[in-house]
Parts: C-alpha cells; structure tokens; sequence
C-alpha cells in the first residue's frame, strides 16, 4: 500500500533520514522504533508532506506521493497524529474532533456523525468535557483527543507519533486492542512510532528499528520481541513488564 | 428636552462612526482570524475602494455597478497584496509582518497620489440627501446604510463563524496552522480567500463613508487605526466583539466630543480604552483562551 | 573550546580596531561635508533609540508602538529646562532620563499585564495621549507651533554648534549604548529577557521576575529614547510635536525590524540602512522618473521595505548572524574530528545521535 | 533525611464547574523521591501548578521548608529553592542548550542591569560560575554535546532532559517533574533513573508525576495516587501496587500481576 | 548626480524645499509644479543674463527631519545660490537656523508670523516669506465680522497647526475688533462626524461660525452644521479655496463666506484690479501644464520665484546683493498680492491682499471690489 524507497531528508545541513525503505501493507500495523533523535517523527513527517525528502520515491497506493503537499496527501488518506498533540486549543474539544472529518464532511456527513459517536464512545473521559476548549484539558485528555480527531478522518493509512505519550497504563492498553480493532475492521494500515516498545511490538505486525536515520533491523514483530539485541538496548536490560 | 435631542443626536454619531469603524474592523478580524496577521493596510483597502468607486461613477458607470466593480476591484489587490507579500512572508515573527503590512500601506497610498492626487473627492449618497428627524435628532440616511450594512456583517459573520463547519477550520487555520493542515485544510487558500475578504470589506467601508467625510489618498491610515483598536478592544479574533468594539469607540467618541472638550478627544478615548484593556487584559469580550501549562 | 575562543577574540579585536578607525576618519572620509554629517548625527540619534527599542522587541518580545513618546520626553525636558530654567543641557539630559524613566515606569506597570497586539495597541494608546500633551500643554512645549530658541550644547566653555563635534558627541553615546546593550544582553539580564520571550511560565519558574525585567528593560529604553531625544532637541534647536507622534514612533519600529532585534546591532544597522535608503531614493528616483515627486519614493521605499523583509524576515543582523553561524558550524565540526573523545561522554542516555 | 520539606495541607483547586483537585494533603521529606499518580485528568498536573504558583489554589495551604508559601509567585519560590519541569515542554526554544540552563542558574545570581551593563568585574565572574555550572550539569545528564544547538531543534526527548538539567542546575532543595520519562523509551528512562537516583545521593529531593510505572515503582520511595481530584492512596510501591482501589482505577488487572 | 556640475558660470543654482508629498502634499505639490514650470519659462526665455537656472528640488516628505537634512544637503553640497521653500511651518522654522548661519537668500511658502518675526528674537536677515501670515487672514476676517456686526461667534478650529495657529491670532486680535466668542472647539483633521460637537456649538447660540481648516474636514463640519438645522451665516479660513469643497460639502457650501487670495476668483476681480492680468496668466498656463486649478499655494511658490528671479536679475549671483535686492522689493505685483519689503517687514503684503469670496450655486463668488 505505501512504499518507500531510499529516501533521503535532511534538516537544514542535517542528514536525518540516510535511504530509508519501508512498506506498509494494507490492514497492517507496523512499529517504528528508535533512540530518541533517530528521526522517527521525521519519517512519518516526511511520509506526511511535512518535510520534503531530497531523494528517494514514495510510492502510495501505486502513485506517487506529492512531497511536501500535506493537504494533497491528506486528500489521498493519509492522516498523521502528530507529536506534541497539536490540538485546536481555543476551540471545543467537540470542534476539534470535526474538524478532524474536514476532509470528508461535505461527501459523508451521516458517516461522520457515526464516527462521532463511535469515536466518543472508545474515549468516554472525552464525552464528559465536549464543550471545553481542548487547551484547558490535561495532557493525557489532550493525548486522547489528538488520537480520536486522527480517527476522525477515517484514513486508509493512518500514522501515529508516540500515542501512548502521557497517557495512563489502562488507557495504553485499551488503545492499542482498539488500534488492532481499527486494522480488522476498517482495513486501516498503521505506522505506528511509539517508546513504549514493548506494547508496540505486542500490537504491531511488522516493526523496523531505526538508528541515527537508518533501518537497522526489520522483521516480524513478535520475531523483534524476541530479539535480544532488541531487547536489550530498547526494552531496557531487564526486560520486564 | 434639549439635553435629551443631544443625548440621541450623540448617540447617532456615535452609531454612525462606529458602524464606519465596524466594516473595517472586521475585515481585521477576519485576516487575523485566518492568518495571524494585523493588516495595518486594511484602511487603505477603504481608500481603495472609495476612490475606485468615484472614478467609476464619474466615468460614467452606474451607481450600484460602480459599487460591485470597485469592491471586486479591491478585492483583486487584496489577493494580489496576499499571494506577493503575505504568503512568502509566512514564517516571519509578528513585527515583521505588521512592518510589511505597514510597507505595503505605504505603496497603496504612493500609488493612490499619483493617481489620484492630493484632492479629497465626494460620492454621492447612496439614497437621497434628506436626513431623518427622529426624537429631535437628525441622523442621514447614509448613517442609516452605514449602521444597516454593518449590522448585516456582524449577523453574517456571527453565523459563520459559530454556526457553520467551514467558519471552524478557518479558525483553526490561525489557532494551530500546523494541525489545520494536517486536518486537510488548505491554509493558504483559506488565507488567500481571508484577506480579498477581508479587502471587499474594507472597500465597502470606504464607499460607505466616502459620501459623509469624502474621499482622498491619506484617509485610510486614521481609519485602520481607530479600527485597529476596535478590533482589540473587541478581542481580535471574535468577528462580533470587534463590531462591539467597533460601536463601543465610536460611542466613546461621540460622548467624550460632545460633553468634555473636543482637544483632548484623542487622549481621552484612548485613555478610556487603555483603562478597559488594563482591566480587561485580554479585550472586552474575549472567549476563553484555551491556554494553560 | 579555549583556542577556539581565542580565536574569536582576537577576530574581535581586529574588528573592534577597525571599526574606532571608521568611527574617527569618516567626518574626513566625506570631506566634512556638513550635510554627510548630519546624515550620520540623525543615524546615530535613531540608532539609540531603536537600540533601545531592540532591546525590548528582541530580547524582552515586547512591540512598542509608542517610543518616539519617549524621545519626545526627552527633548522636550531639554528644551525647556535649558532655554526657559535656564539648567546646562547635561543636567537637563540627565533630568529628562530619569523623566523618561519615571513615566515608563507608571505606564509600564499596567501595560505590561497585558501581551502581543493588546499590548501594542496600549504602547499605542500610550503614545497618543503623549502626543496629545506634547501639542496642547503650550506653556511647556509651544504647543502645535513648535520649541524655538533651544540653545546649544557645551562641554566646559566649548559650544558644540558645529556638526563635526556633535557628529563625536552622538558617536560617543551610540557606541556607550551599544556596549551597554551588549552587555546587558550576554548577562543574566539579557538571558532571562530572552527566557521570558521563549516562555513566561518557564522563565518564572525558575527564578526570573517577569515583571521586573520587563519594566527594567521598557525603562531602559526609554532612557536611550530620552538621551537621543535630548540631543536631537539641541542639535536642531528647534522641536514640534510632530516628531514625537504615532508616525515616528512606526518609523522606529521599522528601523528594529530592518536591522533585526536579535542583535544589539540591529539598532544601528536598521537605522542606517533606514536612514541611507530614504537618502538614496531621493537621489535615483529622480534619474530613472524624472518627473516623479515624492510620492514614488514613497513607494519604491514601501516595496524594498516589503522585499527587505520577506527575503530578511529576521533583519540585516539575522543574515549576518546566519552566515556567522555557518562559520562558526564549519569550525567546530573541524574541531569535532580533532577531539572525538568529547562526544563518547555524552552517550549516557540514548546512545549517540547526529 | 527525616525533616519535611514540602507539606500539602487539604489544597483544592476548582475551575469553574469542574472539581481538579479536592482537599488533597502530603508530605515530602528531604532527600525523598515521591511520585504522585493516577489517570488522566486525576489533578496532578494542576496538584504541581498549584505547588509551584503559577496558579492559586482555591482553597488550602502549602508549606515548604517550614514556610507558608500559598500565594509566592513562582519566581520567589525558585529563588527559595523550588523548581519545576513542564508537561508540555517549555523550552527556551530560540535559546542554545547552554544558554537554557544558564537561565536555570538565575536564581544564584545578583547582578541586576546596572551591574551588568556596566559589565562590573562581578558580573564576569557570574558568568563564568553559571556557564560552568550549566556544563557540569549537561555532562550529568549526558548532553554536553549538544550544548551548542538551538533547544527547539532537539528531538522531543532530549528536551525534556534540557528542561531537567535546567530545572536542577541551582541546587534547589525540591525539584517537581512532570512526566519527566514520557518520550524517553526504556533504555532510556533506566539510564534517567539513574540519572535521578545520583541526584538524589546529592541531597535532591523529588516529587514527579509519571505514567511509566516501572519507573515510577523503581524509584519512588512512596506514592501519592490522585483519582478525579482526590487521594485515594498513599504508601510504598509496594503497597500500591497491591491497592485494590488503585488497581481499578488505574493500573488494570494485568499491570498489577507484575 | 545633481552636483556634478559644478557651480559653472553658465548655471544659477536654485535650492527648493517643498512638503510633495505626506500629509502638506496638497499645499506642497502645486508649490513643486509651479515652481518647475516657471524654472521652464524663465530658462526657454534665455534665463536669467544668459544664465540658466538650475532647479535643485527636494521633497521633504512633510517631515521635518528631511527638510533640515535636505536644506544641508542644498547648503553642502549643492552649493546653492538661494533657496525656496519649506511649505509648512513647523519645516521652515527648523530649516531658518541653517540658513541664516549659511548666508543665503531664502524666501519660505509657510504661514507662520514667526517665519519673519521671531518671538525669541533670533536672526531673519536672510529670511522672507510670500504668504499671508495668519495674523493678516484673520484681521481681514475680524474687519468682515466687524462690518457684518456679527460679534458673538463660535470659533471651530481644527486641531492641527493650522488650526491652533489660526485660533491664537484670532484669540489676539478678536477684542480688538470687538468680537467675542461664545464658544471655541477643536475638531480633529479626520473627522467623519461633527455632530457631537456641534450640539454644544448650537447651544451656545452664535450670531455666525467660523470653521478654521482645511478642505475635507471643513466639508464635513459645514455639513454637519446646515444638517443640524443650524441656520446662522458660515465663515471659513482661506484654507477651503478649493472645488473640492464645494464637491465634498455639497449644498452646505452654499453661502459660505471666507477670505482668500484673489486667484480664486481671477476672473471676476474688476479689470482695474492691478493683479488680474498676471493672475490670468499664472492661471492659464498652469492648467495647461497640468489640467488643473492653480491654489493660492503655487501662488506663493510663484511669487517667491519671481521676487527671488527679479532680484538675481538686479543684483547677479552674489548672496548678500541678492538678499538686499529681496529687501527693497517695492510693488511688486503677485500672485498673492503687492509686496512692498522692507528691513523691518520680510513679507511685504497686507490684509488688502485678501478678499472676501463667497460660495454661491457652486461656484466662488468675489463677494466684494
Ligand atoms: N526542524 C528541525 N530543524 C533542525 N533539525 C531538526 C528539526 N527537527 C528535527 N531535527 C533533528 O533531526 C533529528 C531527528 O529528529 P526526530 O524528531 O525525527 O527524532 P525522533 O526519532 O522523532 O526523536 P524523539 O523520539 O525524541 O521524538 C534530530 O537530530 C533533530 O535534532
Ligand atoms: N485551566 C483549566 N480550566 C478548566 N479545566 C481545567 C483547567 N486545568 C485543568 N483542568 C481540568 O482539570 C482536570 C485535571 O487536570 P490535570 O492537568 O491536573 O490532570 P493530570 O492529572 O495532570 O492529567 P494527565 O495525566 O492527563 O496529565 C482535567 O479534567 C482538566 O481538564
Ligand atoms: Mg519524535
Ligand atoms: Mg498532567
């Protein structure tokens, strides 16, 4: 469903992204993970039209992605939920979750005002505070709004940065089965970037590993899960949990 | 008695220079409320569309085609002024942008005196030049078009912005531009459209008081100012508020004018206002910010 | 780190050498052209003020749209003191200081609670109502028709009327002004106005009274306004209310957003470049547009004004810094190969990264 | 080690209709690492705000160091000694690395703008202390490397530790974190672990909020658990982990087996 | 480069100052054309003995900064040899110092008394000036109110230099004529609604109002007034002497009365009238240079010119002849009315140089012989 090949991307003089292939297929959930700095978030970034690559080609759905058009390539269902949460602070947390079906409101209102429901249903503690402007909630309330206006746009390919940042354990737990859920019935494919490695490669398909801006490692992901090289330098040494 | 004609002949200027203010206002509002952006040019867009409106109307155009073509006319540059200095100028801090905003002020207002010189000029009114007596007072009919077409921009823009699915993601446009893309939203076209809004608005300000104060090539920068400060007082990016605002200043003036002393009028409306903005720091009819750590 | 420093400080040097040359063989440079001269004195008195005034937006993130309030104060307190108290004009200046200094801080107090274009709209608000007084207290200023008879400045029994010597004496205090201001600014001063730009809470939690260094800093401005307003007043010898109003206060701030305000120079540099520009227009737009009169001066300095800033958006200094800055990368990723061992200390968290 | 140094006496805060925090009331004693959890929304983000006052609480008090401090601005209690990390990161972002501890070392400073304007022998030697300090703290957690790039450019994890070094370069007796590992993966969270765990062993003292709770049960020395604004718990890792009620509302049934 | 040149034999250079643009504009842009077309009259015609006049302009922008760099630069660098200029007040008073230090013939545009008579006494050897003061406007307006027996007036002024100048010689020499206020306000330069002000102005009941400003917010005010129903006379400064009055105040104009140079109504002053012949023709061929109506402005800029080019022609190049030749101008007959200069009078007209116009079915009316 996407492909990618070679991709390059730099920051300025920085050369974050060195070739990177991947492929994401359809219903598939995969994980990326990585150090901090290893450039996961450009990655999906890049993927997303944030930043335009200097090399490579990106392929989706068998066309090529318009680089760096983000409206372009959220036409073409491609939504990312960004680090950082990036929410509409001023405007109701009803609003902000609108606003996540804007590509789609004027082709399938009844649709989206399912979605609505459904979405609000996965994340009650949302139900509770509709009307509040989404800056005043807490940071994990942010978290989950961030995530459910990203559902909101119903993506064929649906990209999340690191989703379980702030966010309780039970709540971690109940998003990734709905994640799983989301792939099996909606066919939605998943990049999933996330820290929590090990809850991540529970979940996904397929992960890759990233380092200082290469894939190191791909595979399976409960094959990773077993890898000790993995394990070691991403699960912590102990591996516990 | 007397006292009471004054009070409502006070009332009507006041009604009347606000509502001037208002269509201005707005059209701060709604570039600010897309783009981030304080267009210190929004007055000259009035003096645009006031001095095109007369050319036309002396060349022979009729009265309302005058009217829609200048608008149009105006709303042309405004696009023009948006694709050549506001969309590469994006990224660039606050100062900078309100300077180019102030830059291309000065280029509209060279242009306007080459081309139209120094002279003021007059439009006729829109209808008759009778003025109406109401409870002693005397109000023209061109206050009347002035107060009605604001009003009507205050009722459409209330509509859009808190009613309709479209006036929510040009909010977000300005709230979070990086989400608002993200989200589909194509924030450039959103701006673009903004601000020949934003334009048409201004332009229509001007044809609306070309008839009561004329019209000439250095009117806009005392417009966009009193507007500038209806819009904060209103609180910036709530269309209505700046209407509110808009009216709230021109009332201010009036009374301040027509009871104290017409020297310190300036001083003093502006004081009123730093009084309520030091009160009210974040303009009188401002929403929740949605802002915390 | 110290070789590197070395370096830097020995570039400083040469530059700063240079520089004293320029500053004392410009008047002959231009032949004492008294006219070249007075380009430069209204330079320099700008450059104060927009110093001043960079402080504050670069550093502090604070807009004023009301300085030339300031600068008004401060020529008005000479003027008056001077030719109708009959002070010397150093007590006056210094008077019209600390004048300028008081009235930031009453006005300072409240506007400072408020932010952005609010705040703007207040130093606005702020400037007219200066404007006002400045044109209607006649007993004190004359009113609309001006301050006539401002007598000149002397040191000992010297008169300074000659624009060589006011031409040093501003020189004298643009350059005290800018070393102030740069050092202020590599201070623990200049850092927590830089915090309070990034971020008040973060600034406030840590230890930084947001409010007094936003009030020192608006103070501190106003005093550099004030000085070069003084010293326009005695140079000129004649003053209006004019000078000090809306207009004047949007050219200064146009002068910082040229120079650019992250940098202590962008003061100067804003102000030359404003004042060089509207020079140079004034001789070309007459070669190409023979007929032309002012007004396409008028727009031709709208168009570069507009150009200058989307090409520049963060002013003449930021270019400057920029290719200072790729310099500097260049050097120390030299340096980097050099010592390798620095960075292996670093991979205690999260392994080693760009 | 046994002295208070923090004391939370029944402090509330409402916002408009909603209850964020209820008559909650702890302590933290010196050289103690206590963290406060609980599910999203529970108050603990607005439980530190309250602390650190950057908002007043609507009702109760605060006592540090033996102190009523209800009611100082942030900036006086830095200066007596209380810092603070941020949820949403606030990082000095135009700011170097370096420059954003520097800022951090405020507080040990006096020279006002006159005394630095004049650049009086003083100050340079200010500078010198707070630039070395900022370095010797980057060099604890690991980032002197970095000292050079503008902060706002790091990848989201390296800020928070920016913020951290930046929060713990003045010495000051109490540092509140706010999430301090989220963004960190495992690996890195245990080498932050022991990041802290020196810190402490330095006479630091710490109260955090975290989601992590490997973390946060490795390291705490007791935990305060908040749930819809209320302490439903307080004891040992231990202890809470076997908390039935805290099970419920915020650990789950699986997180509990291990 | 304008200074290149040289200061040849075969060249007089001629500095000039003018407000072109900015807020004077439409007092400084007729004084720039004006200026340039009779720099092009005088040089088609052989200049001045066989010299051309070089014109050396500067627009300074309404500034008053620009005019003290730009009369340097004339001073400096362009070697001038005389200099016009300075259109509005607050600019001339601040070019005067540079000029009397430099010695060189000046005759400014501006208004003000303190142009040619300081009130700190500093030097005006080398200055004059063409227009009418203020004081002379409003001795011929007091002389009109006097002889109208209107003697309780309201006084609005507009809140500019104009304005205040022109309430200060009206406030001193209003006793003198017997006429009193009953009422002053000021009213800003933007104004887009009187009203307010004038309730009170009604109130106070006055024989006739005068309004003190220029065009666009004097039409506004007018307008105002007649909207209120206020039916008393209205009485003008001579800074509404243009159509677009009429055009911007509409019907209210109507009736007006103001005083004013006598080129407004050129064609209608008696044939006798010693000015008309040159009026017409300063008329004539400015709107053939322009395609429109000369002001009282350019007038000012024409006679300065003219005084300027007749005493070169008299006395040559030399600065100190020149100014003296200035200074013993006796009849000569302008734009703006008869000069007779003087060592004690740099101006050298009177109240007579005015008349009274008044606004009838849109047109300017002489309202007096
Ligand atoms: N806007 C930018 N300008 C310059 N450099 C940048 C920018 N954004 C990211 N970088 C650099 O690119 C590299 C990769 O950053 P990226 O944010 O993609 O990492 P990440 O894997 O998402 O890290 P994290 O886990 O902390 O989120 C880092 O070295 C970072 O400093
Ligand atoms: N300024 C405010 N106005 C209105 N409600 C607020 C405000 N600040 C916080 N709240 C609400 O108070 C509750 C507690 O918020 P708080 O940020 O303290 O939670 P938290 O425990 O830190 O949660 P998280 O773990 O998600 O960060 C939330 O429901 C939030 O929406
Ligand atoms: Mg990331
Ligand atoms: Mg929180």
């Amino acid at each position: 469903m996407l492909t990618l090949r070679n991709v390059h991307v730099y920051h300025g003089h920085l050369h974050v992204l060195k070739g990177i292939d991947l492929q994401v297929g359809e219903g598939k959930i995969v994980a990326v993970v990585g150090a901090n700095g290893a450039g996961k978030s450009t990655l999906l970034g890049t993927i997303a039209g944030v930043y335009a690559p200097k090399e490579g080609e990106m392929v989706f759905e068998h066309e090529p992605l318009p680089y760096g058009k983000v409206e372009q390539i959220v036409e073409k269902g491609i939504c990312l939920v960004p680090e950082r949460r990036q929410i509409f602070d001023s405007l109701s947390v009803k609003d902000n979750l609108l606003l996540g079906a804007y590509r789609r409101h004027r082709r399938d209102g009844l649709e989206v005002k399912r979605d609505y429901e459904r979405v609000l249903e996965l994340f009650p503690k949302l139900q509770t505070m509709l009307d509040r402007p989404g800056g005043l909630l807490s940071g994990g309330e942010q978290q989950m709004l961030a995530i459910a206006r990203g559902l909101m746009a119903r993506p064929k390919l649906l990209m999340l940065d690191e989703p379980s940042l702030g966010l309780a354990p039970l709540v971690v737990k109940e998003m990734m089965e709905l994640l799983t859920q989301l792939c099996d019935q909606f066919h939605t494919a998943i990049i999933l970037v996330e820290q929590n490695v090990r809850a991540a490669l529970q979940t996904a398909d397929e992960a890759y590993v990233l380092e200082r801006g290469s894939i190191v490692v791909h595979g399976k992901a409960t094959e990773l899960l077993a890898d000790e090289r993995v394990a070691e330098a991403y699960l912590g040494a102990a591996g516990r949990r | 008695m007397e006292a009471w004609s004054q009070f409502v002949q006070l009332l009507f200027s006041g009604l009347t220079v606000g509502s001037i203010y208002a269509l201005v206002a707005l059209g701060f509002v709604i570039t600010y409320s897309v783009t981030g952006i304080l267009n210190l040019a929004q007055g000259d867009f009035a003096m645009l569309g006031a001095l095109f409106c007369i050319t036309f109307v002396n060349s022979g155009v009729p009265f309302v085609l005058a009217i829609g073509l200048s608008i149009m006319a105006v709303m042309a540059i405004g696009g023009l002024f948006e694709r050549l200095a506001i969309q590469p100028a994006r990224r660039s801090s606050v100062a900078v942008l309100i300077i180019i905003t102030i830059g291309v002020s000065f280029v509209f207002r060279g242009i306007a005196l080459l081309v139209w010189g120094t002279d003021p000029y007059a439009l006729r009114p829109f209808t008759g030049n009778e003025a109406l007596r109401m409870f002693g007072a005397v109000i023209q009919w061109q206050s009347v078009w002035a107060i009605a077409i604001s009003v009507v921009s205050f009722i459409a823009l209330h509509l859009f912005f808190n009613r309709t699915y479209l006036g929510k993601a040009v909010s977000a446009c300005v709230i979070n531009p990086f989400a608002a893309r993200l989200m589909g939203i194509d924030i450039r076209k959103m701006s673009l459209g903004a601000i020949a809004v934003s334009a048409g608005l201004g332009a229509l300000a001007g044809i609306i008081i070309a008839p009561i104060s004329g019209a000439s090539y250095d009117m806009g920068m005392m417009i966009g100012l009193k507007a500038f400060i209806a819009a904060v007082v209103g609180g910036l990016t709530n269309a209505p508020a700046a209407i509110a605002g808009a009216f709230l200043v021109g009332m201010l003036e009036s009374f301040a004018e027509g009871y104290l002393s017409s020297g310190y009028k300036e001083a003093i409306s502006f004081g009123l206002l730093l009084l309520v903005l030091f009160f009210m720091p974040n303009g009188l009819f401002a929403k929740m910010t949605g802002k915390r750590v | 780190m110290e070789q590197y420093r070395r370096m830097v400080d020995r570039r400083k040097q040469w530059l700063l050498l240079a520089g004293a040359a320029v500053w004392l063989g410009l008047p002959w440079l231009v032949f004492g052209n008294n006219y070249v001269l007075s380009t430069l004195i209204l330079i320099g008195l700008y450059a104060l003020v927009s110093t001043g005034m960079t402080l504050l937006m670069g550093y502090a993130g604070q807009i004023s749209l009301g300085q030339a309030a300031f600068y008004g104060i401060g020529a008005y307190a000479s003027a008056y003191l001077t030719a109708h108290a009959g002070w010397s004009p150093w007590l006056a200046l210094a008077a019209g200081a600390v004048l300028a200094a008081l009235v930031a801080l009453v006005v300072g107090i409240p506007v400072f609670r408020l932010r952005e274009h609010y705040l703007a709209l207040a130093t606005l608000g702020f400037g007219v109502i200066m404007f006002t007084f400045f044109k209607e207290w006649k007993g004190i200023t004359g009113g609309l028709n001006g301050f006539f008879g401002i007598p000149t400045i002397r040191i000992g029994g010297f008169s300074l009327q000659s624009d060589l010597h006011f031409y040093y004496l501003v020189s004298l205090f643009v350059l005290a002004g800018l070393w102030f201001a740069h050092n202020i600014v590599r201070s623990r001063v200049g850092r927590a106005l830089r915090a309070i730009h990034g971020s008040e809470v973060a600034a406030s939690s840590l230890g930084v009274n947001i409010t007094k260094y936003k009030l020192q800093i608006f103070m501190l401005s106003a005093v550099y306004a004030s000085i070069a307003g003084s010293l326009y007043a005695h140079y000129v010898t004649f003053i209006n209310p004019d000078l000090f109003g809306i207009v004047p206060s949007i050219y200064f701030l146009i002068m910082v957003v040229i120079g650019g305000s992250a940098h202590v120079w962008g003061g100067l540099i804003g102000a030359a470049v404003y004042v060089c520009l509207g020079e140079w227009l004034k001789a070309v737009v007459p070669l190409l547009l023979p007929n032309a009169g002012g007004e396409f001066e008028i727009v031709f300095f709208g168009l570069l004004l507009v150009v200058m800033l989307i090409y520049m958006p963060n002013g003449l200094t930021g270019v400057v810094a920029k290719g200072m800055s790729k310099i500097l990368e260049m050097s120390r990723h030299q340096k980097k190969q050099v010592a390798p061992t620095e960075n292996h200390n670093a991979r205690s968290i999260g392994g080693e990264r760009g | 080690m046994s002295a208070v140094l923090l004391e939370v006496e029944q402090l509330s805060k409402s916002f408009g209709g909603v209850q964020a925090v209820q008559n909650v009331s702890f302590h933290v004693k010196k050289e103690e690492i206590v963290a406060v959890i609980g599910p999203n929304g529970a108050g603990k983000t607005t439980l530190f705000n309250m602390i650190s006052g950057i908002i007043p609480p609507t009702s109760g008090l605060v006592r540090f160091q033996g102190a009523v401090v209800t009611g100082k601005k942030p900036h006086e209690l830095a200066t007596l000694g209380m810092t603070r990390t941020f949820q949403n990161l606030q990082l000095f972002s135009d700011m170097t690395v370096v420059e954003n501890v520097m800022v951090g070392f405020h507080p040990r400073l006096k020279s006002g703008i006159l005394s630095a304007g004049f650049r009086l022998p003083r100050t340079v030697k200010e500078e010198n202390e707070a630039r070395e300090q900022a370095f010797s703290c980057l060099e604890q957690v690991g980032l002197v490397h970095l000292a050079w790039k503008r902060a706002g450019t790091l990848p989201y994890g390296m800020q928070r530790l920016v913020e951290i070094a930046r929060a713990a370069v003045s010495r000051p007796s109490l540092i509140l974190l706010d999430e301090p590992m989220a963004g960190l993966n495992p690996q890195e969270s245990k080498q932050l672990v022991d990041v802290l765990l020196a810190m402490r062993e330095q006479g630091f003292t710490f109260l955090f909020v975290e989601h992590d709770m490997e973390t946060v049960m490795s390291i705490a020395d007791r935990i305060v658990v908040l749930d819809y604004g209320k302490k439903i718990a307080e004891g040992s890792p231990g202890e809470i982990a076997r908390h039935p009620d805290v099970i419920k509302a915020y650990l789950g049934e699986e997180a509990a087996r291990c | 480069k304008t200074s290149t040149s040289g200061n040849g034999e075969d060249e007089i250079k001629v500095g000039a100052i003018f407000s072109a643009s900015g807020g004077a504009a439409p007092l400084g842009k007729p004084e720039m054309e004006t200026v340039k077309m009779l720099v092009k009259q005088w040089n088609d015609q052989g200049g001045i003995d066989g010299k051309k006049i070089k014109l050396i302009a500067y627009d300074d922008k309404s500034n008053q900064n620009e005019a003290v760099l730009s009369t340097k630069k004339l001073i400096e660098q362009d070697k001038v040899t005389a200099i016009i200029g300075g259109t509005i007040s607050g600019n001339s008073l601040a070019m005067i110092p540079l000029i009397e230090k430099a010695g060189i013939p000046y005759i400014s545009l501006a208004a003000s008394k303190q142009i040619v008579n300081p009130s700190d006494g500093s030097p005006r050897h080398w200055t004059f000036k063409t227009a009418q003061g203020d004081d002379i406007v409003i001795k011929k307006l007091l002389g009109f109110l006097k002889e109208k027996g209107w003697t309780n007036v309201a006084w609005l002024n507009v809140a500019n230099a104009y304005g205040t100048s022109g309430h200060e010689e009206f406030a001193h020499y209003a006793p003198e004529y017997g006429v009193k206020a009953v009422i002053e306000e000021e009213f800003e330069a933007t104004v887009d609604d009187a009203k307010a002000m004038l309730t009170r102005v009604k109130k106070a009941n006055p024989q006739a109002i005068i309004v003190w400003g220029t065009a666009q917010e004097s039409a506004v005010v007018t307008k105002n007034i007649r909207q209120l129903g206020i039916d008393v006379p209205i009485v003008e400064s001579h800074g509404i002497g243009t159509k677009s009055f009429i055009d911007l105040a509409g019907d209210a104009a109507n009736g007006v009365i103001f005083p004013v140079g006598r080129i407004l109504v050129a064609d209608q002053l008696s044939d006798s009238d010693p000015q008309k012949e040159t009026l017409l023709k300063y008329k004539e061929d400015f709107e053939k240079a322009y395609g429109y109506e000369p002001t009282t402005f350019g007038g000012h800029a024409w006679d300065a010119f003219h005084l300027l080019a007749n005493a070169m022609k008299e006395a040559g190049t030399d600065k100190e002849k020149i100014r003296s030749a200035l200074e013993n101008t006796k009849k000569f007959i302008g734009i703006s009315g008869v000069f007779h200069m003087s060592k004690d009078n740099h101006t050298g007209l009177d109240a007579d140089s005015l008349v009274m116009v008044q606004i009838q079915d849109g047109k300017f009316v002489l309202a007096e012989q």
